[in-house]
C-alpha cells in the first residue's frame, strides 16, 4: 500500500484545511516548543494547536496549577502563562511543513490585530480563537459569555488575516450554539469545541482548595460526554465544521466525536497517561477501523449520528 | 499498597533535621515515597502557597520518605519552614530512574548540593547490589557540606568510598567535584557516571565522562507545572524532563542542544544559562 | 455514647430544616417509592428527594434511558417518567417521619399549584423545584434557562406553601449564581446545585446515538469537580444555604462539598455500585472524621474552605 | 477476559433459532455472558428501538451465549426480527444467581414460557454437581412448548427427569406446570423449588413449596430502565429486582406484599395483577 493511499484513507479537510489525519494537539498542552511540535510531527499528528499566546509574556498562576484527578481526569488553572507575541513568532520562524494553528488570546480587539501583525507571515495555517478559558479574568471565558465582544473580537481577526479562524467555545453562561453562530457570523470559518468546564477541588485533609486559583478548569474523560453533545449539537444546528475537543484518550473516542459531527479532534490531557506516542497508536487503530467497516475515507463518517 | 501515584496524599511531618542553616530535611510517612526509585521526584503540595518538584530523599524508618529543601523562594522557604505535625501534600513519585547495569561492579557518582539527593538513593541500592560505589560531593564552603555523615553510614563497611570538595577549601578537598573528577577518572575505571546538581556542573561532569568513555547518566531539572507530561512548561529539546526524564544518557545527552545551554522560564521564554 | 450525641454530631440545619444528618437521596434515584425511602431511612439516610413529580403521570422515554459510562459515571435521559401527583400523594399518604422533600416539575405556574395543592397536608418537609432537567422540553432547563419564567414559577410555589422550598439550579446557558439569585429573591430558600449535565454518547459500531433520547445527563464521579465549584461560588456569593449534588461515592466527596458551602448534600448515581447501603456507612465514616479533626459538629465544616 | 460488565458490547447476531412462531433464540460471542451465573440477566440493546431485561441463555459453543425472546411489544418484536449478522449490544450481565446448596441432592425446577431460560442454565450447572434435578415445564398448548428438546439432551444419561405439560392437553400431561408439581412434591422429596415465569404462577410454586416446607427461590421481574440499582423502576416492596434480585428465596418472598398482588407499570402506578 503506497503512502498516498495511507494519507487519503486518514485525510480530513477542515474548511480549506486538509490534514494528513484527523488528530491534532489541544492548546495548551506541550504547546510552546517548535521542538516538541517536531516530535509530535514525527509520531504522525495531524495537526498542532499551540498554547494561547497572549501580546505580552504572562507567568500564570503560581502552582499548584495542574491537578490530576481520579480516572483520567485532569483540573487546571495555568493562568494562560506564555511567552508572548515576539518570543513565540521566534520561536516559530523556522517552522518549514508542520500544520500549525496559533491559539490567541486576549482582551482587546487591539490586542489581536497586533498578534495577527506579528504571526501571519509565518509559516501557519490558521488561528484558534481562545474564547472559553474558564478561569482567567478579562480573557478567555469573561470575553466568550460576551456576545458583543466576541462579535467584535472575531470581525478584527478576520480583517487582520486571509487565514482559516477557528474560534474555540466552551460551557459557560451562554449557550454554546449560540456563541458559535456569533463567531461564523462574524467572520470564523471553524468551531473548536470544546474547552474546560469551571471546576474545584478542595483537599478534605487541609479544608483548602488545592488550585492557587481556586477554581480551574476540568478536562479529560470527565467531560468526553459533553464535548459529544455540544460537537453534535453546533454540527447539527450550524452546519459548519467542528474540530471535536474533550476528553479524547483512545481511537474510539475519536470516532466517536466524528460520528457526532467533527471533522478533526484536539487531544490533550490524555498525552499525561500516554505520552506523545498515542498519536501513532490512534491513528493506526483508525485505519484498522475505516478498513474493518469498508470505508474509504475517515472523513465519511463525519456527522453520520445526525441520521439516526 | 496503594497504586494511584497521581492520588495526592495528606502527610504530617514526623521530623526535622536541619542540614545546614540553608538546607533541612522533612522526613513523612508515605508508601509510595518509601519505595520509590533513585531519580524520582514527587510534586510536593505547601497548601495555599506552592507546590514544587522535590526529589524523594532517603530515611532509615520503614515506610518513610523525605525531602530535603535548600531555601531560595517563596515555596521552598515556606517548606523549609515547615514544622513538625504540619501537613504537606504530594503526588508521585514521578519520572524515570537511574539504571544499574546487571554487570556493573564500579560506578562513579558526583553531585552537588540537593542533587546529591537522589545520587544517595541511588547509592543505597548500588552498595546493596554490592556495586563499589565512589562518591564525590561538593560544595562552596564547610557550612554548606551536606550530607556527609549519612554518606558514610552509608558507605561504611564496604569498599565503597567518599570524597568532599569545597570550592574555597574550608573543609575536604580544595576544589569542585567536577575537577576532583577528572582526577579520579584517570585512574581508575568506571562502568558509569552518575550525576546530578547545577546544570553546567553537570554538563561539565558529562562532557569528562564522554572524553573518558564512560557511560553516563544526569538527572536535569527543568520549571514543572504538572509534573507529568501536560503542561510543556518542562521541555528541554523535544524532551519532556517530567515524563521522559529525569534522567537521560551521554547519548540522549549528546543530542540535546539546549543542555548546559538554554533553559525556559515560567512563561516558557528561553533563556541562556548564565 | 448516646444516641443523641451521636445525633448532635452528624446533625445539620437547612433553612428550618434539621436532618439527622447531612446526606440525602437525590431526586430521580430510587424515588418513587415509600417502602424503599423507609428502607433508606433504616441506612441513616438523613433525607429523601422523591423523583420529579409532573400533574399527569409520565411515561418518560423508551430505552435505553440510563447508560452507565467508564469510573463511576452515568448518562440518563429518563424523560422525568413519574407517576403524576394523585398516584404520588398516595404513594406518601402514610409517611410519618421520614423527612421528605416532594420534587416538582412543570411547564406553567398553574402545573405547580395544582400540585402543592395536593401535596401540601402530607407528612413532608418541603419541595424541590426542578428548573434543571437538561433533556426534556418545556420542562426543567428551558425554564431555567428563562430567568422570567423561574421568578414566576417560584414565586407561585411560594404564595401557595409556607414549606421551605429549595429551587434546584444547573449548568446550562444561563450562569448558574444568577439563576440562584433569581430564584432566591422570588422566595426560594435552598438552592439545590447541580443537576445533571447535558451530554451524549454515541456508539462507534452502530454509529447511532445510544439513549434514545440521543441526548441526556451527565452524572456520576465525572461532575463532580462542577458541582462542587457550583457551590462555592453560589453559597460565596449569595450566602444562601446550598444542598450540595453530584458525583457524591465516599464520605470525603461530602466533606468536600460541606468545606466548598453546602449544608447538605444529595446522592445519586453512586447507589448503582453501592447500593442503599452506603447511607450507613458514609455516615459512619464522617462521624469518624470529625472526631478525628476535634470538630464538635459537622454543620462547622460548612464553608470553611471559603476562608483560603 | 474482560471484567467491566456495565461496559457496552456490540455483537452480530451468529445463529437464530426458531423455538415457537413466536419464541426465537439469538445466539452471539460474549465471554461474559458466557460465564453468567444461572438468573442473572443482560439488559439487551436493540439499536434506536429499545433496550430490555432478558435472561442470558445457555449455548452450546464455547464463549457464546444466547437470548431467547417472546415476540410482544416493540422491543422485543424488533429483536425477535433481527438476523443472522445484525448487530445488538448487551450490557450485564447483572443480577444474583439462584443458589445450589452445598449438600443438595435432589431439586424440583418448575418454569413456563421464557421463564425456563434461567432455570435451563441452573438445570445445566445442578446436573454438572450430580444433583438429580425434576423439571417441570409449562405450556398453554403444544405449539408454544419451549426447550423440550434442549432439556432432554441436557438431562440424557442422568437420574434427572422431565414433565412437560400443556394446559389444553394438546401436548404431554394435561394440565398446568403447578398442579403437576402439587402432584410431585405429594411422593418425593426435594432440597429446593426453582422457579421462574408469570408472577402468579410463581406466587402459586412458592405457596406449594411453603405448604410443603421446602426451600424455594424465585426470579422475579418488574419493568426496568437501569437494571442497576438506580432508577427504581423495579422496586417490589422496599426491595430492587435488578439490585437485590431477580432472585429471593421463600423468606425474603414471605415479607413481599406486592408479590403476586401489585407490580408498577412505566410511570411508576401501582397496577393490580390481572
Ligand atoms: C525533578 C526536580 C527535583 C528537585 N529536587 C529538589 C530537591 O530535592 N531539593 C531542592 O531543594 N530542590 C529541588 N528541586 C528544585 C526545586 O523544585 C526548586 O528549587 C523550587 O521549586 C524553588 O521554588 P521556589 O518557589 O522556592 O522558587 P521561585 O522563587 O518560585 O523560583 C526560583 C527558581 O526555582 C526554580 N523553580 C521554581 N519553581 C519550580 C518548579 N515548579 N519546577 C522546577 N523549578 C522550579 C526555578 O529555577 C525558578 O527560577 C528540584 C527540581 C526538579 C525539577
Ligand atoms: C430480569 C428479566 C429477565 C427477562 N428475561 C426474558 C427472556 O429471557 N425472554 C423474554 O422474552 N422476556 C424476558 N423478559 C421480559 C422482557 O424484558 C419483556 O417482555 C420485554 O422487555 C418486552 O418489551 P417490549 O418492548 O416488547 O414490550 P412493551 O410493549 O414495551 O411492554 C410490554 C410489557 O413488557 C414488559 N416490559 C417492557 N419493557 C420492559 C423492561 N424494560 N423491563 C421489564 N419488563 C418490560 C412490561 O411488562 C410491559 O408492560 C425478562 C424481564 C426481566 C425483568
Ligand atoms: C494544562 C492545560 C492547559 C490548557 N491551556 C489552554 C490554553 O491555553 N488555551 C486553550 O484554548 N485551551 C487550553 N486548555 C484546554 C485544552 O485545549 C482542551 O480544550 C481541554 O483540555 C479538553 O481536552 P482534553 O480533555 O483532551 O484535555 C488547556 C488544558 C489543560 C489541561
Ligand atoms: C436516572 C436519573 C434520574 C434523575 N431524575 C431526576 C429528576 O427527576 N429530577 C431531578 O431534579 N434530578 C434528577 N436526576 C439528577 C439527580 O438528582 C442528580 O442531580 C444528579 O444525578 C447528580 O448527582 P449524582 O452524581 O450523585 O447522581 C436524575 C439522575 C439520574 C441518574
Ligand atoms: S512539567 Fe508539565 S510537561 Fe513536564
Ligand atoms: S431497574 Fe433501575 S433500579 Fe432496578
Amino acid at each position: 500500500m503506497s503512502v498516498d493511499d495511507k494519507n487519503f484513507k486518514l485525510s480530513v479537510d477542515i474548511d480549506e484545511i486538509t490534514l494528513r489525519n484527523p488528530t491534532m494537539l489541544a492548546s495548551g498542552i506541550l504547546g510552546i516548543s517548535q521542538s516538541i511540535f517536531e516530535r509530535l510531527y514525527d509520531e504522525n499528528i495531524g495537526g498542532i494547536v499551540t498554547k494561547s499566546i497572549s501580546v505580552e509574556p504572562m507567568k500564570g498562576y503560581p502552582n499548584p496549577t495542574l491537578i490530576p484527578l481520579s480516572g483520567g481526569s485532569y483540573l487546571n488553572a495555568v493562568g494562560l502563562s506564555n511567552p508572548g507575541v515576539n518570543a513565540f513568532s521566534e520561536e516559530l520562524s523556522q517552522n518549514k511543513n508542520i500544520p500549525i494553528f496559533i491559539s490567541l488570546v486576549g482582551s482587546s480587539e487591539k490586542d489581536f490585530a497586533k498578534m495577527i501583525k506579528v504571526f501571519d507571515s509565518l509559516n501557519i495555517i490558521g488561528y484558534e480563537i481562545n474564547l472559553s478559558c474558564p478561569h482567567v479574568s478579562k480573557m478567555g471565558m469573561e470575553v466568550g459569555d460576551d456576545p458583543e465582544a466576541v462579535s467584535k473580537i472575531v470581525s478584527t481577526v478576520r480583517k487582520n488575516t486571509k487565514k482559516p479562524i477557528s474560534v474555540k467555545v466552551g460551557v459557560g453562561s451562554v449557550d454554546v450554539i449560540e456563541l458559535a453562530r456569533t463567531a461564523i457570523d462574524a467572520g470564523a470559518n471553524i468551531i473548536t469545541a470544546i474547552n474546560t468546564l469551571r471546576a474545584m477541588s478542595i483537599d478534605v485533609e487541609t479544608m483548602m482548595p488545592i488550585l492557587s486559583n481556586r477554581i480551574g478548569g476540568l478536562s479529560g474523560t470527565a467531560i468526553k460526554p459533553i464535548g459529544i453533545r455540544c460537537v453534535y449539537e453546533i454540527s447539527k444546528n450550524l452546519k459548519v465544521p467542528v474540530i471535536g475537543c474533550g476528553g479524547i484518550s483512545t481511537w474510539q473516542d475519536v470516532v466517536e466525536y466524528m460520528l457526532a459531527g467533527a471533522s478533526a479532534v484536539q487531544i490533550g490531557s490524555v498525552l499525561g497517561s500516554a505520552g506523545p506516542r498515542i498519536f501513532n497508536s490512534i491513528t493506526k487503530d483508525l485505519k484498522k477501523y475505516i478498513e474493518r467497516k469498508g470505508i474509504m475515507k475517515i472523513s465519511e463518517i463525519v456527522g453520520i449520528a445526525h441520521k439516526y | 499498597m496503594p497504586t494511584n501515584i497521581d492520588n495526592r496524599r495528606i502527610v504530617k511531618i514526623d521530623e526535622t533535621i536541619a542540614e545546614t542553616p540553608t538546607v533541612k530535611t522533612l522526613v513523612f510517612k508515605d508508601t509510595l515515597s518509601y519505595f520509590a526509585e533513585p531519580g524520582q521526584f514527587l510534586m510536593v503540595w505547601i497548601p495555599r502557597i506552592e507546590e514544587i518538584p522535590m526529589s524523594v530523599m532517603i530515611n532509615s524508618k520503614e515506610g518513610f520518605a523525605a525531602v530535603t529543601i535548600r531555601k531560595f523562594g517563596i515555596g521552598s522557604t515556606s517548606l523549609f519552614e515547615r514544622k513538625k505535625g504540619d501537613l504537606i501534600g504530594m503526588r508521585g513519585p514521578y519520572g524515570n530512574r537511574f539504571k544499574l547495569g546487571k554487570k556493573y561492579e564500579k560506578i562513579l557518582i558526583v553531585g552537588g548540593g540537593t542533587g546529591l539527593v537522589p545520587l544517595l538513593r541511588l547509592a543505597t541500592m548500588a552498595i546493596n547490589k554490592k556495586i563499589k560505589s565512589t562518591i564525590v560531593m561538593g560544595a562552596r564552603t564547610k557550612t554548606e557540606v551536606l550530607f556527609e555523615k549519612l554518606t558514610k553510614n552509608i558507605i561504611s563497611g564496604t569498599a565503597s568510598s567518599l570524597f568532599v570538595c569545597t570550592d574555597d577549601g574550608t573543609y575536604g578537598i580544595k576544589g569542585t567535584n567536577v575537577s576532583e573528577m577528572t582526577k579520579i577518572v584517570r585512574n581508575e575505571n568506571f562502568d558509569c557516571v552518575y550525576t546530578c546538581g547545577p546544570e553546567l556542573m553537570m554538563k561539565a561532569v558529562v562532557d569528562i565522562a564522554k572524553q573518558n568513555s564512560i557511560p553516563v547518566q544526569a538527572s536535569l531539572e527543568r520549571y514543572m507545572k504538572c509534573g507529568i507530561g501536560i503542561c510543556g512548561s518542562c521541555c528541554l529539546d523535544s524532551s519532556l524532563i517530567c515524563q521522559d526524564g529525569t534522567i537521560f544518557d551521554g547519548w540522549q545527552l549528546s543530542k540535546m542542544l539546549e543542555f548546559g545551554s538554554t533553559y525556559r522560564d515560567k512563561d516558557g521564554q528561553k533563556i541562556k544559562f548564565a
